[in-house]
């Protein structure tokens, strides 16, 4: 059996246990684990309760899990939520300055005091406790300190030390081995956008701060001269959205992005972006709503929005990731597909897919090149929608010489000048687009658009997506099931997913909302859902809960 | 009165402005100073021109220059995402003042802020004239209209003294009938460094026509350094209701730091 | 057979093509015949090509045709773009002093000058001509034209006696008849609106000017006094819808009206209304799209983006009239509807509903009066949330003695205080939701949602909604084929299209856009549309031309 | 803190603000405001708490009256409906910098321009709070946060010479660190009649702790009439960077015509 390991760590806010989390992952990474790391906070900054999940699994992307193994508690509140997901035989590691419990005390307090630490280094303390008590050698859990903890180096270190020295492993207690596996790469589903639209060529990046689509702002942020992508924040979404689309058109490969109540102020702009195919590309990320509804949970109900994103006749491309291989390669292909197009693309991205931290293999970073647009000769006169076979009108950007580069949301003739008189000229502007959506279609035909998983002979299929596919997967492969994952959304893989279900006699459907929205658009496919398991308490599946609901 | 330039700046697109609209003007003065702006060197193709949703947008179909015409409101932030993208293009908004003061206000007030290197020709003709008239934020108290037709009970707000408290560094007014003025300010704020802000006294015959009440009180202030305080004073010569005397030229100007020059910092290696 | 006449009047912007029209089809409704005013107008102030067709026909509802019997042309152009419609043995009435055309010559201009009149009363004399070629009395004539010339009437009526006096009827000319019907009242589908809502208790009408729903605010603002009603214009869209939430919020009824690029922007206040449970009624009048699009034209274009409002789970009303009566009808039901569930609803209709001109019965005034929503007793402590059977928590609003009324977009508890860390109680809440959302599909299900027209036996359906619904049940009754026509389209009703489309063995759906969205719709819902006929130039369909592409 | 008033303003909500947070100060003041109203004889029935969305709104959770939390940056305009329906209630808005001057500007200067009869209370703490302290309009350029880790590049906006400029009736800056003054600039905010403005200094200790800065530096400025320059000037003594001073109090008042009185007139028969 594949070995895997759970470990929750959880404090108050302010607290470090987020940073613990990913420290606690590394180990395991090192080792060759598989890692995700649930994040679960609240809107708010200091007190509360924090905790992360972390997953370390033998090989391949790994789902949250009902029971744990470890669980760190630096504060009290902790011990209280999560004892009960403690296994059997699962071990507790606890601030024994703080908490009377079972298991593992380390006197974190008395020994960052001792060492004139800063309270927060209590985490440190233990992580090295855990560390100590699985077996981790020090070498291992030094290195990975350093890698971690730039500042403060030294006194951090000095707490580890001594925590290590101090705890004594639990007589026959677990000892992690190594895999086969190399050690992955740790990374947030939007760290790996931000990765992936920066090799797709993206030059600018426009956001206006909303969870949980901040944080690939920051990442830009804070390394533009790196990159070399701008990073900027502006004074709200229908401003983003418009500075885009202005960059988009004078020759930079532009995306923003934002949350369902953002996107909602971006939808004129998706629909302008459709109208004067300007490319634009938008990452939607997912959060529990209506409105601000539970604004640091996830959620999956902001499909059939996504997929109908502004006024009027249009297509667009929306892709949904899993992880963050996914959300590399995807951002980075839906940038790419919307400067082909010059059409809208979202990514359709959610809470626990952004936020959660996936390992993942450093080779995905080939799958993504910047592609070039269709640029204009320099032939003839420049006409920003010339009527052409295909749909498509090259492009030319201001500044080209020779050009008068006009593009307008008004229908308009080829040269880009408003028409409203002449009825034929706005069927044809029209049909030359519909010429362009029928390509789209094929292209999203052509791409790998749907994954299958589990038991491939099985007629039962479980169809999931986004951050519920990992749990879907994974209780498909316990179960002996099979699973599809359908990650191009629009234009529909329709071929591709009638191959997936063919076959199928009962067609289970998993999702993170109250009624069923991949549900509604495979019906609107013609592919009738047996079943829907919905979930909606502001929680990710976790698999051994997915595979019970499957099996009932 | 379309066709008096030398580089090439005319469309075939018909023009459906009403006879006698204050647009021709802004028009023809923004042809003359793009026929100077070329004259002295500048390419052609590296102008742009920025449309907004209302009759005075139509420009961009009447010039044969680079444009892009998105959304209503939408036109000063379009406008900056162009610059950012490249700052060596000269980037002009047309907007209304619907746009500009009423849908679009927060782009207004805060490219003005950053300072983005755009420069914003607000046609001002004090109501929403392509939808049939509507009041504006900038309509004298009392207008009647088809949305106010017991006349509007809000009282207009200043759009320059607006610019002012937003730190706009280039501050003018001009008006449509004036065309050599506001040819030249179209100029200077070409040159000024940074964002530009021209609002132009635009006449509507078909709704709001107060070609003689301008005519009666437009005068050109004197072309000279003016502090903050001293442009406030200047700018409440009128309110937007009556007044004696109503301002025309350069109002105010100040240089400060370039948005764009101060970001793309971050990104040179 | 029925009688039935369509005359065509146009002329350049500021000449008064559409005033004609409304006279001419006055004159038509005064002697029993059913109207339907098309008008075609560009987006600009003087100038361009105006003009309106008027269908006048005994009994019922109209669609525009192909050809027209009479063409009144104020212009020249006007003859170049109609004169191809006109039935054989149509007359042309054109002003003779700026036209030579072979018909009845008006010397218009001339009548004009001589009785010192205004140049736009030229059309006056045009209509005076008509009225007289086609046996229309003077008496008739002389009192319309009180009716509708409020201004100058004196000169006016100067003006239509002399032309009328001047023209000779044509030899075998066409006599218009009395019909057995009574005059119905004329009156467009956005005037319709303006009174269901207000019959149904509106209080604040707040909107931003958008073509093609601005004349219900015109409408509605020019008889404040007489109705009741405020018609507050705002800054934009987002302070519009956010002003409706809080005045419903604080007990009145409010209602918005846009188009598409207006309505983009409220989609976030869409999610809002459906989380805090604050009625809101939207009317969203289609003009063809994306983006600014062809704006003063027609199409059916955001069915699915209508559909699909805003982020996360909820339900909402969705319906979408084909004429005045049904306007009336409708909005007065979405406001009570959006009162009595505390719940985003939202009239659908389209630029040629809202902006054209039927007859309607004054019976219909009768079909709509204000229904009360669920107010709270009094009882115990007030809760805006509170959790009962039904989904329904009682509204008080403040001012009330001894509530305490708090309304939230966060997730809530039962008093209206955030919850982002019982996941039990955002389970509950959203179960309160969904339990609201059932009853909701109820009501759906018990309204009368989908009408059927013409040849209930035939196996052969034409499915048409909003605008293309009239053609389309003109066209079916010429064909002896059904027509079904939904028009609450949210929650959908499914029952009742089930039935409707019983045993049907061909579905056609016809719409006004380029990818066939209420066929999307149907097969989301298990309806298979074996044919699609889709028009996206602009134009209305004819019925003439709905009937060819049904045959073909 | 939280539990000295008597008409029973609390709530059960934990309270989930930053230990030492200025938003404490706010609600103290706040409620005692209210104590101060309802003693003075109004029904507590009929005041109305508009919250926005950022840390600064939590506070109608932590109060016990009537309440409405709708979408970041609407809560003026959501403010508008609902006096506008109910004139009779008294409506306090509380909202955020980020709320009120980068994604809602729009509505702050229009319900300033119109003079609706809100009271807008602005919790200044200078960055967007709840989502980790990035920029806003009113932060110091230099401000390192985690969209501008090198440093934000934008100058600050000043939201009381914006509120000069849009013709806001009541315009005042109070502090969250001083109560008595805060709670008395409330209750002067709630007799003037229309719309007032009051900018509340409010230090996040979190993100932007700048408690040491702002004790130097404010005092009481004088209680007396300004024209429209003076207040100006009072205003210029600090531009949101460094000062010497800076002023608290009321800085400009003037009675202009109220909306909701005039618009009520068009519909009484
Ligand atoms: C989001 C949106 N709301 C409303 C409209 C309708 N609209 C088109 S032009 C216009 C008014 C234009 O007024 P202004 O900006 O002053 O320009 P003008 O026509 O006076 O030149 C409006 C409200 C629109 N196109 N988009
Ligand atoms: C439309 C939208 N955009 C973004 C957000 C995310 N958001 C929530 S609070 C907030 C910032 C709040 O800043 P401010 O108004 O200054 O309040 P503070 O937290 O500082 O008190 C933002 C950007 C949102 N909820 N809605
Ligand atoms: S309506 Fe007014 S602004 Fe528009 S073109 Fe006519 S005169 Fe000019
Ligand atoms: S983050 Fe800042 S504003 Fe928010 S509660 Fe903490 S100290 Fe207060
Ligand atoms: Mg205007
Ligand atoms: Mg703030």
């Amino acid at each position: 059996m594949k070995k895997e390991y759970s470990v929750i760590i959880g404090g108050a806010a302010g607290q470090g246990s987020r940073k613990a989390g990913l420290i606690i992952a590394k180990l395991f990474n090192k080792l060759g684990y598989g890692i995700y790391i649930y994040e679960d906070y609240q809107s708010l900054i200091r007190g509360g309760h924090n905790f992360s999940q972390v997953t370390a699994a033998e090989g391949g992307s790994v789902n949250k899990k009902e029971k744990i193994d470890f669980l760190l508690a630096l504060d009290k509140k902790t011990i209280e939520r999560h004892k009960d997901k403690l296994k059997k035989g699962g071990v507790i590691f606890f601030n024994s300055d703080r908490i009377q419990e079972q298991g593992i005390g380390i006197a974190a307090d008395k020994i960052v005091k001792e060492l004139n630490g800063l309270p927060i280094m209590a985490n440190i303390a233990l992580i090295a406790g855990l560390a100590k008590g699985i077996g981790i050698t020090w070498d291992v859990l030094e290195k990975i300190l350093k890698e971690e903890l730039g500042k403060e180096i030294e006194k951090n270190l000095s707490v580890a030390k001594k925590a290590y020295t101090e705890v004594l492993p639990p007589a026959g207690g677990t000892k992690i081995e190594k895999t086969k596996y190399a050690p992955g790469i740790l990374m947030t589903g939007n760290e790996a956008i931000a990765l992936g639209l920066k090799t797709a060529g993206l030059d600018i990046y426009f956001a206006y701060p909303m969870t949980p689509a901040s944080s690939i702002l920051h990442y830009l942020a804070a390394r533009q001269k790196e990159l070399g992508v701008l990073a900027v924040q502006s004074e709200n979404e229908i401003a983003v959205a418009s500075e885009a689309i202005g960059a988009a058109y004078a020759g930079k490969r532009s995306a923003v992005g934002t949350s369902g109540g953002g996107f909602a102020l971006m939808t004129e702009t998706v629909s302008l972006a459709a109208q004067a195919e300007i490319p634009f590309m938008a990452i939607n990320s997912q959060r529990m709503g209506p409105a601000t509804g539970v604004p640091t949970y996830g959620a999956q109900s902001d499909l059939l929005f996504t997929l109908n994103p502004g006024h009027g006749d249009f297509e667009k491309f929306i892709a949904a990731p899993s992880n963050a291989e996914e959300s590399f390669y995807w951002s980075g292909k839906l940038l790419n597909l919307a400067w082909k197009y010059q059409t809208p693309a979202i990514l359709l991205t959610d809470k626990d897919v952004s936020e959660g931290t996936f390992s993942i293999d450093k080779d995905i970073f080939k799958s993504v090149k910047k592609e070039k647009e269709l640029i204009w000769s320099g032939k003839g006169e420049y006409q920003r929608y010339k009527i052409t076979q295909s749909g498509l009108s090259p492009l030319a950007y201001p500044g080209t010489k020779n050009a008068v580069v006009k593009a307008n949301s008004y229908e308009h003739i080829e040269a880009g000048i408003s028409e409203e008189v002449d009825k034929q000229a706005i069927e044809a502007m029209q049909n030359k687009r519909l010429a362009k959506f029928a390509l789209m279609q094929k292209e999203a035909d052509a791409i790998g658009a749907v994954k299958i998983f589990g038991n491939k002979k099985s007629k039962t299929v479980v169809v999931a997506w986004g951050s519920t596919a990992v749990a879907a997967r994974e209780a498909a492969e316990k179960l002996g099931i099979k699973m599809v994952q359908p990650i191009l959304i629009s234009p529909f893989p329709l071929k591709q997913m009638k191959k997936a279900l063919n076959g199928a006699s009962k067609i289970i459907c998993a999702e993170t909302n109250s009624t069923g929205q991949m549900a509604t658009v495979l019906a609107g496919h013609g592919f009738k859902v047996d079943k829907k398991i919905l979930k909606y308490d502001a929680q990710l599946f976790s698999t051994e809960e997915l595979a019970r609901l499957i099996k009932n | 009165m379309e066709k008096q330039t030398n580089n090439n700046l005319d469309t075939k697109s018909p023009n459906t402005w009403c006879p006698g609209c204050g647009n021709f003007g802004i028009l023809t003065a923004f042809k003359q100073a793009v026929d100077e702006i070329i004259k002295n060197g500048f390419d052609k193709e590296k102008i742009v021109v920025v449309g907004d949703i209302g009759c005075n947008s139509k420009i961009a179909d009447y010039l044969n220059l680079n444009s892009i015409v998105g959304l209503h409101g939408r036109s000063i932030a379009t406008a900056e995402g162009v610059k950012l993208a490249n700052s060596g293009l000269k980037v002009f908004v047309f907007i209304g003042d619907g746009a500009g003061l009423d849908e679009g206000v927060s782009h207004l007030v805060h490219a003005a802020k950053r300072n983005s290197n755009i420069k914003v020709i607000l046609h001002n003709n004090r109501l929403f004239a392509l939808t049939t008239g509507q009041f504006t934020a900038v309509s004298p108290k009392g207008l009647k209209s088809v949305s106010t037709p017991f006349g509007s009970i809000e009282e207009p707000i200043n759009p320059l003294k607006l610019m002012l408290s937003s730190d706009a560094g280039f501050i003018a007014r001009g008006y449509s009938a004036k065309l050599e003025q506001l040819k030249n300010l179209i100029l200077a704020a070409d040159k000024h460094k940074g964002f530009a802000f021209i609002e132009v006294l635009q006449p509507c015959v078909s709704f709001f026509n107060n070609i003689e009440f301008y005519n009666e009180r437009v005068y050109e202030a004197e072309n000279k350094n003016r502090t903050e305080a001293e442009a406030l004073e200047l700018i409440n010569q009128w309110d937007y209701a009556d007044a004696e005397k109503i301002p025309l030229g350069i109002i105010f100007q100040k240089q400060r730091p370039v948005f764009e020059e101060d970001i793309l910092k971050l990104i040179v290696k």
